[in-house]
């Protein structure tokens, strides 16, 4: 059965290492703080200005001036800083952040990503993301594998308006988890009952099948 | 100790034209300057140019000079949250120009650092990056941007005295010191105008030669835009 | 929270290595890492480049270093008050790379930014922008200057915590910060490391991201260069 | 009679004007700060990171962790704040440092300055004084109008490699105030006591003289 968002979200939880600072992108990403394996010690950035982001606050003790990315009300940890949007910047484009987490309308098998334009619709901007991922070392996107229609948004070419250029590094969908490598899409798991023959119709993109394909261990 | 206090808003504003390029601190809601954005529209200036992060929402924020189509174009890295500003958006009467957070957050440190060009990869290969130069630096392909000024900041802090030293409360900060860097006359507002030699040396984040013009604001409204909670305990 | 503490100054030092580049905190004497320079004077390291805004005295600070003969090159902005320095540069036996003092910080910046390169004005059409690229912007002249790395930065701090968050005291913070950032590993020594908690978030200069490795420095001389005072009324 | 070190700093001080950050260099300039005019208000900026920096401190009050860009022990006026060297340059490049005063050891009529290297001798270093130099609109140099041989410092051409190409705007020497123009050195202002014919003498580089020229007045 394909992954709804939290099983998205879980997946790409269990790539996180210890040590690593992550930041993390509006909608499923966003989940993925609810997930940290245990034994891990991560800390989340959030490029509005906060290293070591804590959970929603509690009913009633929510700071108009404590907010994350996505313009929610959120708390801090212990050891947590603040500081202002050039040096958050740097901490993303100096790489201090090992992993980023977002969401892509269309990503290609050279690792090209689209997710901030749809030529004819309102554009409301890329925010951080094109310095996101310009600069991040380590990229995983959560998306869904097919649009409504039922086609790919996993392609041989991005038709949309480009992010970022073969900056991705691996993608969890409703489906798979894919790797992206020098010659495309390789299938690392499947999603629980989800089969092979499945994944590879629903890839418009090439798709690497090697050997015994596993499912994902929750 | 060089004193930036003016009297009000109004005195604070002084100079503000039609058709000059500002500068407003804040991301989303939090940390914008709600006193200079009311005298704005009081003032009726028109065909500005305005940068900052975002756009506000249709009753609140940089929505009121939208509203009242005080805004020729907007230089923003992300426009959501706004019916007003799409539909000024999509007739074309509103121009507008995103630019990619990390580097207008640079673009305008540099503008105040006296940087006019830096490289950055944000960007690099998509149609921000067209008709700019790009550069490979070990092995990595980046573009070059050009320092972002404005002819009047409008900050908001936390706490400022009458140096111009400013100290912002959480993730209010934001683009504001930035933008106190790169406004010909940067006005800062502020909830609380201490007492010189009250605020710690050490511990502030703008210091007061950045800021031409203080003064105590008021009536802030710190509207948060998602309100999101978890049940007490 | 990740825990950056390391036991002591020995273990925080592991992997420095002979040739590696090195960047040191502090201004003249102020602010520099007293406890990693006596430990690189114990591992007996040679051939270091070491980036650093002063090269100490004789007896103190990187001059410990010189009189050891670890240093293979500088890369500083000013370099006097250090005979044995002197010595070994009109000797040939240490070369010697000079950079205007705010290049120097904002290279350092770059670095640990992600900018590749970035035009200042500073040292047009002197020797110092001899073989770089030059250009006009608003009729002034600029010259490209590039991000300066280094494998391990030493960093001296007043307060830390485990999470590497630290807070600076007076002038001792000067290019602590950025070098903080250009560091691939970057060591901090702190006056006062402090329970993880105890440090106010808004607070922080230098946020734990850029710190690999923290420990509680000890026995500071802290010594002044330049003594002046005057009488006590 | 030609100024002394304190003469030249008093000459200096004049040209202060209300509301003005100043950086003084090490040496002549940093007398400056002890004849501000009456009335006016400036505040010292010192490149290793004070803004508002106060004179030095009492006997046993003095803090290695406060010192100024001459290394020496000062202290903090209220209204002072405290920066990394990064944002220090930053207000320096970015111009908002409204006056820069410095020595030199060359000056040539079309503002060239050099400062820092004799070629053959041992060489400190520039320290900021390219950054300041580059960056300043407005720099006034102190120095001797002669080096100790007689020699004219005041030159058609710098011979000594250059500090900044361009850039002084006004020279105060023990002699006179000159101020850099299109053609040379403008004659403002002659040292108590000595005449127009010394200052002419001294002199290399173009002096320009357009009626009469007052003494200085203190």
């Amino acid at each position: 059965m394909a992954l709804d968002k939290i099983g998205i979200a879980k997946r790409i939880a269990q790539e996180l290492q210890d040590g690593w600072y992550v930041n993390l992108g509006i909608g499923i990403p966003t989940l993925v703080a609810n997930y940290i394996p245990k034994g891990i010690n991560v800390e989340f950035q959030s490029e509005n200005g906060i290293l070591g982001m804590g959970p929603f606050p509690f009913d009633g003790e929510e700071d108009a001036d404590l907010i994350n990315a996505g313009k929610q009300t959120v708390t801090l940890l212990d050891g947590a800083s603040i500081f202002d949007s050039s040096l958050s910047f740097a901490m993303i484009r100096g790489q201090h952040v090992q992993l980023t987490v977002l969401g892509a309308m269309e990503v290609a098998e050279n690792g090209d990503i689209a997710n901030w334009k749809i030529p004819g619709y309102m554009v409301k901007g890329m925010g951080g993301a094109m310095d996101l991922v310009a600069s991040a070392e380590n990229i995983i996107v959560a998306m869904m594998h097919t649009n409504k229609k039922g086609e790919s948004k996993i392609l041989k070419k991005c038709t949309l308006p480009l992010t970022g250029v073969q900056c991705v590094k691996k993608v969890v969908t409703d489906l798979a988890f894919l790797e992206i490598t020098k010659d495309g899409f390789k299938l690392l798991e499947r999603a629980p009952g989800v089969s092979v023959e499945e994944i590879q119709k629903a890839t418009e993109g090439n798709l690497i099948i090697e050997g015994e394909i596993p499912e994902m261990v929750f | 100790m060089i004193n930036k206090t003016v009297k009000n808003v109004h005195e604070a504003l002084t100079g503000v034209k039609d058709g000059m390029t500002l500068m407003l601190g804040g991301f989303g809601l939090c940390g914008i300057p709600e006193n200079c954005i009311s005298e704005l529209v009081k003032l009726e200036v028109k065909n500005l140019t305005c940068i900052s992060n975002n756009a506000g929402v249709d009753d609140f924020g940089l929505g009121l000079l939208l509203q009242k189509k005080q805004i020729k174009k907007m230089i923003s890295s992300y426009v959501g949250e706004n019916d007003e500003f799409e539909r000024q958006m999509l007739s074309g009467e509103l121009e507008v120009d995103l630019i990619p957070q990390g580097t207008l957050a640079e673009r305008c440190r540099a503008a105040g650092a006296g940087i006019p060009a830096f490289f950055t990869p944000a960007g690099y290969g998509t149609e921000i990056a067209e008709g700019k130069e790009t550069r490979e630096y070990n092995e990595k392909m980046y573009v070059l941007e050009e320092a972002l000024h404005a002819d009047f900041s409008f900050i908001k802090a936390w706490k400022g005295d009458a140096a111009g030293n400013l100290i912002f409360k959480g993730t209010a900060r934001n683009f504001n010191p930035m933008m106190a860097m790169a406004g010909k006359i940067t006005v800062a507002e502020v909830e609380e105008l201490v007492e010189v030699g009250k605020l710690n040396p050490n511990e502030i984040h703008t210091p007061g030669i950045f800021v031409q013009r203080i003064f105590q604001g008021k009536d802030y409204e710190k509207r948060i835009e998602q309100r999101t909670v978890r049940p007490k305990l």
